[in-house]
């Protein structure tokens, strides 16, 4: 951080923000529109596929306007105000008004994220208009509401005005993705993950809400607008590029670091990532779309939109790639262990996310914002594929009961989308858009000494990414035909009922393996039927495709001339730190094995993601085909023992969190009831019983003798006048 | 009692003072009042009450004479009267109860309690 | 004219209560619907004839003498934020009706007639400008609620309702003391009686801090029982708990907000500088409330009593905006009063509507209950989101600006040069601890519904539909549909769109935040009261 | 002198009235013995004409107290009377119609039992206007020996004769007390006469004999309130005493004990203390503690009683010491003042109390259970609003007020006392009174439950029925719309109350310096 005195730091957002076209508002109220339409429908007891092409054409209409967003902006960022939202004012000066617009600034970090989130939700919805039709009726109306109004919160988030349109949209897709995770409510599992990820999210929340609180203390103001072209946040600025870090105030340094932690819950970062894998009980589109391509980058976003004030903070950045690297490093070890394909990739997108905050704390915002844009095409492909595996095969996401499946007929398109988005996560050379976004992070974080040991994590991570994805790949897509369907029927049981299928049957051993094994009862199966697993139809299978095709149009958008058309629209954005120097790599003093990290890096990350596929291959396919009932994992588990074991159960992480704040807070909550029953009630219902008790006692004062109220009568004569003189001479 | 009459009253009537009809008065009225509390018989009883009115009569009478104003005697001819209207009250009382329960004792009236 | 409009929304109710005394049982629930609608057409023109330029001021205001020993008058005056509570009353009264339409089938005529007595009561306290006016109605709530929940509530209604009553009658008995010394207090200051509240804020400003502090024990014993704010509020999960629907609904929407309406109105407004004294021991209270109460949610099985203890801990909130007496704590208080009733009192409709259709309401018991009741459901979610402070939904904008006051609410603050912090007290601290709360808040909300609205459907053993007799269908009627559907736009226009409101209140809040402007707290007492402080100074210790 | 005589017309006429009374009941015409009770209430309604017209008596020191009590007396006297009303002899009167048996005037009890009434009344007036210490003794046993007489043949009962053994005994022995206290207060000053001995005491101040005759003095006509520690026979009495007698017992010898106090209490003045407004300290420490006890002791013996008449006999007790802070807070610095002249206040609050009171008692004495027995227990009154309306929501009406709650009378009445005694200072006083109408509010919200909310029981023998004479229910409706009507014209009471509360400060007579 030594050597940044010479950096130009001065923001492109300086000029006075103008206003931006009214139309730009039309880009949420469309999905606006859709909730609107799909609550319709569901009072109306719509049972055709309708919600699904009206959300289609809600978003697809809002995609337009973005590209139009697109063409029509210039460098200028651009505010356009729906109405007042939050005025109260308490004198004249700066900072004695809290307002905030409920309105849009809009520059082209805005209108990067704006064009993949309608895009994927775009292609996403249409995927999901097959892919959810098994529950058409009330279901399909609710899901795509709460598709809709994903969109328009993340809209909001990433359009927003303020920070608290940046907050409304934050608790919004929140909300968005308690709802659709819990979409199959009748399972416990969705509902307790839905109730995770909404909780553990609110956390984040409450560190993003007091830095929201600590931005309006410190600036005054919390519109963008005002904020990024205020005298005093330059001011920092100046005095952070020359080291001066003494020179800013303490609050100023805090905020980031509040900011941050709203960041990493959403985002699923150590240590509030717990949530995301749980997550993967959502219906497949869901997973894609939200907890894949767009709502989980929302952190990076945030980080993104406020790096100013992140670089005005000697320990945020640090602190930013520091957890993005460790939890890279360790979702990609927990990722090696699981069996589950979807929480494969859902440990896979903790481990990406982790790579992008990585990116922003060695300040490569373009390398982060390039890894957001190609990881959202093809983590989006891989968890479609995987949709469509569980599609069809009745909720089967076990990579050890799934085999060979690209072999099978009219899964060809899924098997080769599969493979491309494989090879994107890996980051094959040249070939792949991730190739190049990863490596931006990966040279830039070799080239800041001070977070050096941070490209080494990543570095590993990326090998040990190379090989999950391909464990999966290979144990799935490849070898021998064999199949084990699924017994979570929730995504399929209107299908199966449809199709005369039944597999509720009650009893686990149920067994539909179609493999050369004879591990089954023929007649158990002529009294059931054969599963059939269905392959895909035109919508899911478009959608593949267009998706993949799109990982290599973003090959040009991030690799040409260091990040890109991307780089150009972070450049033109709060978060386009780099502006100054990315271009010329002269960091001269920092070299790996003896040369410059942004070339040298082409070819290590090249050679370890080819190891991790080799790893994978010599394992899970070449071993696997040698000794049918897997051998390498045996080889494995000798090798790894109880690391792998550990690995599996995710670092028990979840039951140290049990153990260290559910446990102990519900412990808590248990006594405080207790408290409250007995302590603090009980103290007021002896405050009521005492009265009570008084006059019982009293009572026996009345007891009906002549003689007795007679003495009684004496002796409180005799009694007051003693009292009462002796309290008049002791005053005296 | 005494100490209290004398501070009071410093200059000493001839021979038996003021203090002595006090105490003298003070001695009669918790008389009667004691009498009251531990006799059982309401007639008794009654009569205590008597003594408790005469010992403040004494008492007015002292300080009348104390005072040199006739305003305590006349204070306790009305006393007396009233003594009198209520022992008239008290003996019917007392006629009509025993009447009822065949018994003077104070005892016997303890229905009413709590 | 205009003075009419706020005696006849107090009157209509209470000649409506009489009429359904009189009527037929059967007519009763019409008439009182007929009543509380009447009644809520002179709010409708008190909204609309309001003068927002000039909210600060007392409007429609009206006098009539009545004891002028005392300076008592029967005077009637709203500002701004007494509308926007009135307008809450008037709002939830209709709603009520419906709400009870059903599940009220004896003794219906005592039911409805003190509900609407209770109507005129509420709207009193808000219009009063009169002290004894406002405590009269301030007391007088508690009899018709006492023979709400004492009648017509639960197994343990006899026990809520004496504790209800008793527990906030001791409070505010001790308020009254307080509120009397102000008054003699003011005597001295004016040289007559006057219990106009306005006169006696302005004396009271001048009373020493002693004096003041004196004041604000007395005047938060009865107010703190009433919001109820920590460690006062055991009578509140027991009073919702047995209470009727509409009665927790009336308890939670508006009752409430009186304590809170108190604390504004005359803590606030009558001994600023206790307040400014005293401002972190109250945040700490409401603080502890709000996460006391919202872990003592979390493991609660009854759901109405978990709504209940949620009170407590919002109305946390509510109090803590209040004590930052800064004009985001304050706006975000009123707007609490505001939110909290529309939400939580529409919560507490959801329970009634499904315990009358299964006569318990155990989380054990009931689960599942989207698959048959998906408009109840969708409603039910709708609300909890709104109580656990989603942005877009009300209850997030009162929430978050309570917690920005405290946040802002830092006299160390200011002195650093923060040009966003306001003097006062409170500070970040505050707001992260009360922050808690939010998290907190998600947690038991989004467990209770987990299990009452989603998972597998589960419903009493002994429940048959064909025998219980209140001929409902599954899922929610259109009656009880246009019962819930003013209270949610509510909730989801106050969430986007609060501007409204909080232009209409910034004026009062304004005013109501200058009179925090003082020096230093001055030593010297007014001459003339030299003889009160030697009293007030007996008892201090 | 004879001028002075103007100050008791009102005493006349109904010392005439009784007269005229007790010769009536003893004619053996049934129509002459009726006019006993019309000529009562013409002989109270002109004794309330005169009091309207009394003039003011400037020497007293408390100059305009007369008219306002006389008054008050008069209107409670006549709601009182019509509760009285066919309380003694009535089946005898009821034989002597269908001709089972004869008159015999030593039988009859009817006229004493109006004359006593009377007198009473004219004791509790005589009170009013006594300008010395041997005629407020006088008075005071005037008012207190007919009742022990009325409780005892209230009813044919033992208990009514165990009440009036009881009354009269330890009435006597508090007459004791007062006497002695008197004496000592003589003794102490050397005067009978008020304006004599104020004079003394404000030239001299107090002295020890003083102090002793007027707490002995002030304990003992504590009885007549019914304040500890003299409280004990209350409740027996309440309770053995038919109900009419017992709202009498409530209102007369009450007013009496208070309008004495009160009067010794202005012969010392409320000027000492560091403010100069109080009572001689030991006098205030007297008061203030028995105001304390007596609110406590009463609200709490309360709570756990079924007897309505206990009830409100304990609830008597608690009135009481409610009234007794309004002793301790006194005139205040402007007595013209309603609202800080603590004895305004308590005037105030009597009238109150008369009201609501007597209305509780009314209902009870217009019901009977169906074997003739009075109705007494709290299950007597259950449903009652459903049975009865008109004296069940009595019944409610006077609770409610008695409780406390605004906007009723009894609201009125307590603001007034909380409001007199914050401005004498008395804060901790005024936060007990506020804890006790807590208390209170336990045992009146039951008096409100059961006749309101509660179902009658189910139509069986021992269901109360309304007794055959009217007035006592038109007393209850009376009494019961009183509590809310004078709440409307409280300017009026309140100014009144605030002229008769006027204590004269007496100025100490100017001399030379003679004490050694």
């Amino acid at each position: 951080m030594l050597d940044t005195g010479h950096m130009l730091l001065t923001l492109a957002s300086d000029a006075p923000a103008g206003a931006a076209p009214w139309w730009v508002m039309l880009i949420p109220a469309l999905p606006m529109v859709g909730v609107v339409l799909c609550t319709l429908f569901a009072i109306m007891g719509v049972k055709s596929k309708l919600p699904a092409f009206a959300t289609v054409g809600c978003l697809g209409l809002a995609c337009v306007l973005a590209f139009a967003m697109l063409l029509g902006s210039d460098d200028a960022p651009g505010v356009v105000k729906a109405w007042q939202w939050f005025d109260i004012s308490w004198g004249e000066g700066h900072g004695q008004t809290f307002s905030a617009i409920f309105g849009f600034y809009i520059d082209r970090l805005t209108i990067l994220w704006m064009l993949f989130v309608t895009g994927l939700a775009t292609l996403i919805g249409l995927y999901a208009s097959e892919y959810m039709s098994h529950d058409q009726g009330q279901g399909y109306c609710r899901f795509f509401m709460a598709f809709n109004l994903f969109v328009f919160s993340m809209s909001c988030l990433v359009m927003g005005a303020n920070m608290l349109m940046l907050y409304l949209g934050w608790e919004g897709v929140g909300l968005c993705s308690y709802l659709l995770i819990g979409y199959f409510y009748k399972k416990p599992s969705a509902v307790a993950a839905g109730k995770k990820a909404f909780i553990v999210n609110r956390i984040g929340d409450l560190g993003l809400a007091l830095g929201v609180y600590l931005t309006f203390v410190h600036f005054g103001t919390i519109e963008y607008a005002e904020l990024f072209a205020s005298d005093q946040l330059q001011g920092y600025l100046t005095d952070a590029a020359h080291g001066h870090f003494e020179h800013i105030p303490a609050a100023a340094q805090m905020i980031p670091l509040l900011l941050m932690v709203g960041a990493f819950g959403k985002s699923a970062q150590l240590p509030l990532y717990v949530w995301l894998p749980d997550a993967m009980e959502g219906p497949t589109p869901v997973s894609a779309l939200i907890h894949a391509a767009t709502m989980v980058t929302a952190g990076v976003y945030l980080v993104a939109r406020a790096y100013p004030l992140f670089q005005v903070s000697e320990y945020a950045l640090p602190a930013v790639a520091w957890i993005g690297a460790l939890t890279a490093f360790l979702a990609a070890t927990i990722g090696m262990a699981q069996f589950d394909i979807k929480r494969i990739m859902a440990y896979s997108t903790v481990s990406q996310l982790g790579y992008m905050f990585a990116g922003l704390g060695v300040m490569t915002s373009i390398g982060a914002a390039a890894h957001v844009f190609t990881h959202a095409f093809f983590k989006a492909l891989l968890f479609l594929c995987c949709g469509a595996v569980m599609h069809g095969f009745a909720g089967q996401l076990d990579l050890r009961k799934l085999s060979g499946v690209a072999k099978m007929k009219g899964w060809g398109i899924v098997g080769i989308t599969m493979l491309i988005g494989c090879l994107n996560l890996v980051g094959f050379p040249v070939i792949t858009s991730g190739y190049w976004s990863k490596d931006m992070i990966l040279a830039e974080a070799f080239v800041r000494p001070s977070t050096g040991l941070v490209g080494w994590l990543l570095l590993i991570t990326a090998g040990l990414t190379a090989y999950y994805t391909f464990r999966v790949f290979f144990r799935v897509f490849v070898g021998p035909v064999e199949y084990h369907p699924g017994e979570e029927l929730h995504a399929h049981d209107d299908h199966a009922a449809g199709h005369g299928h039944s597999h509720d049957h009650g009893h686990a051993g149920y067994d539909h393996s179609h493999s050369p094994e004879p591990a089954h009862d023929s007649a158990h199966d002529e009294a059931h039927g054969h599963f059939h697993p269905h392959a895909p139809g035109w919508a899911i299978n478009t959608v593949l495709v267009i998706l993949a095709a799109l990982t290599f149009v973003a090959i040009p958008l991030v690799a040409l001339n260091h990040g890109g058309w991307v780089g150009e629209m972070v450049h033109g954005s709060t978060a386009h730190y780099e502006a100054a120097h990315a271009g010329g790599g002269s960091h001269g003093s920092v070299w790996l094995v003896g040369l410059d990290p942004h070339q040298v890096m082409y070819y290590i990350s090249a050679v370890v993601g080819l190891a991790g596929i080799a790893v994978a291959w010599a394992l899970h396919y070449r071993g696997r085909r040698e000794a049918a009932h897997a051998p390498a994992a045996e080889a494995f588990k000798r090798v790894a023992g109880p690391l792998q074991r550990w690995a599996e159960h995710k670092w028990y992480v979840d039951e140290l969190y049990d153990f260290l704040f559910r446990n102990p807070l519900w412990v808590l909550s248990q006594v405080f009831r207790y408290i409250d029953m007995l302590l603090v009630d009980g103290l007021v219902n002896t405050a009521g019983w005492l009265p009570s008790a008084l006059g019982g006692r009293l009572r026996r004062g009345q007891h009906g003798l002549l003689q007795g109220y007679a003495g009684s009568m004496a002796g409180g004569l005799a009694l007051f006048v003693v009292v009462v003189l002796l309290l008049v001479s002791r005053s005296a | 009692m005494l100490e209290l009459a004398q501070s009071a009253f410093p200059q000493p009537m001839a021979g038996v003072t003021l203090a002595h009809y006090l105490v003298l008065s003070g001695a009669m009225f918790t008389l009667g009042l004691v009498g009251f509390i531990t006799r059982r018989n309401l007639i008794i009883m009654f009569l205590c009450t008597e003594l408790m009115f005469q010992a403040a009569g004494l008492a007015l009478i002292a300080f009348s004479r104390y005072h040199l104003n006739l305003d305590g005697q006349t204070f306790v001819i009305f006393v007396l009267t009233v003594a009198a209207a209520e022992a008239a009250m008290a003996l019917a009382l007392v006629v009509l109860l025993f009447r009822r329960r065949e018994s003077l004792s104070s005892e016997e009236w303890a229905d009413l309690k709590g | 004219m205009n003075s009419v409009l706020i005696p006849a929304a107090m009157l209509i109710p209470v000649i409506f209560a009489l009429a359904v005394a009189i009527m037929p049982a059967e007519k009763a629930r019409g008439t009182a619907l007929l009543g509380m609608l009447l009644g809520a057409v002179p709010v409708l023109g008190l909204l609309f004839l309001f003068d927002y330029q000039n909210a600060a001021a007392f409007q429609f205001a009206g006098s009539v003498d009545w004891i002028p020993e005392f300076g008592l008058r029967l005077s009637l005056g709203i500002d701004s934020v007494a509308l926007l509570l009135i307008a809450l009353t008037a709002l939830l009264g209709p709603i009520c009706v419906l709400g009870s339409w059903t599940a009220i089938v004896e003794r219906q005529r005592l039911f409805y007639s003190w509900l609407l007595i209770l109507q005129t009561a509420m709207l009193g306290v808000f219009a009063a400008r009169d002290l004894v006016v406002f405590y009269i109605c301030f007391e007088f709530t508690l009899l018709p609620m006492f023979i709400l929940i004492g009648v017509f509530g639960s197994t343990n209604r006899k026990i809520a309702s004496i504790k209800f009553f008793l527990y906030t009658f001791t409070g505010s008995l001790i308020a009254l003391a307080g509120l009397v010394y102000v008054a003699w207090y003011a005597a001295g200051h004016y040289g007559h009686w006057t219990l106009d509240i306005g006169d006696l804020a302005s004396a009271a400003r001048t009373m020493s801090p002693t004096q003041q502090g004196w004041v604000l024990a007395g005047m938060l014993a009865g107010f703190a029982v009433k919001v109820p704010l920590f460690p006062l509020h055991t009578w509140l999960p027991l009073a919702h708990t047995e209470a009727p629907t509409a009665g927790s609904v009336i308890l939670a929407g508006v009752l409430l907000k009186l304590g809170t309406y108190g604390i504004y109105r005359f803590v606030l407004g009558f001994v600023p500088m206790a307040v400014a004294e005293h401002a972190p021991m109250l945040a700490v209270l409401s603080i502890i409330g709000i996460v006391y109460a919202g872990l003592i949610c979390w493991v609660q099985t009854d759901v109405k009593k978990l709504i209940a203890y949620s009170s407590v801990s919002h109305l946390g909130f509510c109090v803590l905006g209040l004590v930052a007496v800064n004009a985001t704590g304050l706006s975000g208080s009123i707007l609490y009063m505001l939110n909290h009733g529309l939400s939580t009192g529409a919560l507490f409709l959801m329970i009634g509507f499904m315990y009358e259709r299964y006569h318990t309401r155990d989380m054990g018991q009931l689960g599942g209950l989207a698959s048959k009741m998906p408009v109840w459901s969708s409603f039910m979610v709708f609300f909890v989101l709104a109580s656990v402070g989603l942005p877009g939904l009300n209850g997030f904008v009162s929430e978050f600006l309570c917690l920005i006051g405290a946040f802002q609410s830092s006299s160390s603050l200011v002195a650093a040069g923060h040009p966003g912090a306001t003097p006062g007290a409170l500070g970040p601290w505050y707001a992260f601890f009360a922050g808690t709360g939010m998290v907190v808040a998600a947690m038991y909300l989004l467990i209770m519904v987990g299990r009452v609205v989603w998972g597998k459907l589960v419903e009493p053993h002994e429940h048959h539909h064909d025998d219980d007799g209140s001929h409902l269908p599954p899922d929610l009627t259109a009656r009880e549909v246009t019962a819930l559907i003013p209270l949610a736009l509510g909730c989801l226009v106050f969430g986007l769109w609060p501007q409204p409101l909080l232009g209409a209140i910034e004026a009062p809040v304004n005013v109501a935040i200058r009179s925090f402007e003082f020096e230093a707290p001055q030593p010297t007492p007014h001459p003339e009261h030299a003889q009160a402080d030697a009293h007030v100074g007996e008892v201090a210790p | 002198m004879t001028e002075r005589l103007a100050y008791l017309w009102p005493e006349l006429s109904l010392f005439i009235a009784t007269c005229v009374v007790m010769v009536l009941g003893l004619s053996p015409s049934r129509e002459t013995r009726r006019l006993c009770a019309w000529v009562s209430a013409i002989g109270l309604l002109v004794a309330a004409g005169l009091a309207v017209n009394a003039p003011v008596d400037s020497e007293a020191l408390l100059p305009n107290l007369m008219p306002f009590a006389k008054l008050l007396i008069a209107m409670v006297g006549l709601v009182l009377l019509m509760l009285l009303a066919g309380t003694v002899d009535r089946d005898y009167e009821a034989e002597i119609a269908s001709g089972r048996t004869v008159f015999h005037a030593l039988r009859s009890n009817r006229a004493e039992f109006y004359s006593f009434f009377l007198f009473s009344l004219t004791g509790l007036m005589l009170t009013a206007s006594a300008e010395s210490l041997i005629w407020l003794f006088l008075a005071l046993e005037l008012t207190s020996l007919p009742t022990y007489i009325m409780v005892t043949i209230s009813t044919r009962g033992t208990q009514s004769q165990e009440a009036g053994v009881k009354y009269f005994f330890l009435g006597a022995l508090g007459a004791a007390f007062f006497l002695y206290g008197f004496a000592l207060i003589y003794g102490g000053t050397g005067a009978t006469h008020f304006a004599d001995i104020a004079a003394v005491i404000a030239a001299d101040g107090m002295n020890p004999i003083l102090t002793l005759g007027m707490i002995i003095g002030l304990i003992g006509v504590s009885f007549k309130i019914a304040a500890v520690p003299m409280h004990f026979y209350t409740p027996d009495v309440y309770q053995g005493a038919a109900a009419p007698v017992s709202a009498m017992l409530a209102f007369v010898p009450k007013a009496a004990g208070f309008i004495a106090i009160i009067v010794l209490c202005a012969l010392m003045g409320w000027r000492y203390g560091p403010g100069g407004e109080s009572l001689p300290e030991a006098v205030r420490l007297l008061l203030w503690i028995s105001a304390a006890l007596t609110m406590t002791v009463g609200n709490t013996l309360a709570l756990r009683q079924r007897s309505v008449k206990r009830i409100l006999a304990y609830s008597s007790i608690a009135h009481s010491g409610y009234m007794l802070v309004g002793v301790v807070a006194g005139p205040g610095s402007d007595p013209a003042r309603f609202t800080t002249n603590g004895i305004a206040a308590v005037l105030f609050y009597l009238l109150c109390y008369g009201f609501m009171n007597v209305g509780a008692f009314a209902v009870l004495a217009a019901l009977r259970r169906p074997d003739g027995t009075e109705a007494d227990d709290i299950d007597d009154i259950r449903g009652l609003c459903h049975t009865q309306p008109v004296l069940g929501w009595s019944m409610v009406l006077c609770a409610l007020s008695l409780l406390g709650m605004p906007p009723l009378l009894g609201f009125i009445g307590k603001f007034g006392l909380f409001t007199s005694a914050i401005s004498a200072g008395e804060i901790v006083l005024v936060v007990i009174l506020g804890l006790n109408s807590a208390i209170a509010a336990a045992y009146y919200l039951r008096l409100v439950v059961t006749p309101y909310l509660e179902r009658p029981a189910e139509r069986d023998a021992m269901a109360v029925q309304r007794v055959a004479i009217p007035s006592r229910a038109i007393v209850a409706v009376v009494s019961a719309c009183s509590v809310v009507v004078l709440v409307l014209a409280a300017q009026f009471l309140v100014t009144r109350s605030a002229i008769a509360g006027r204590v004269i400060e007496t100025k100490p007579p100017v001399r030379a310096q003679t004490q050694p």
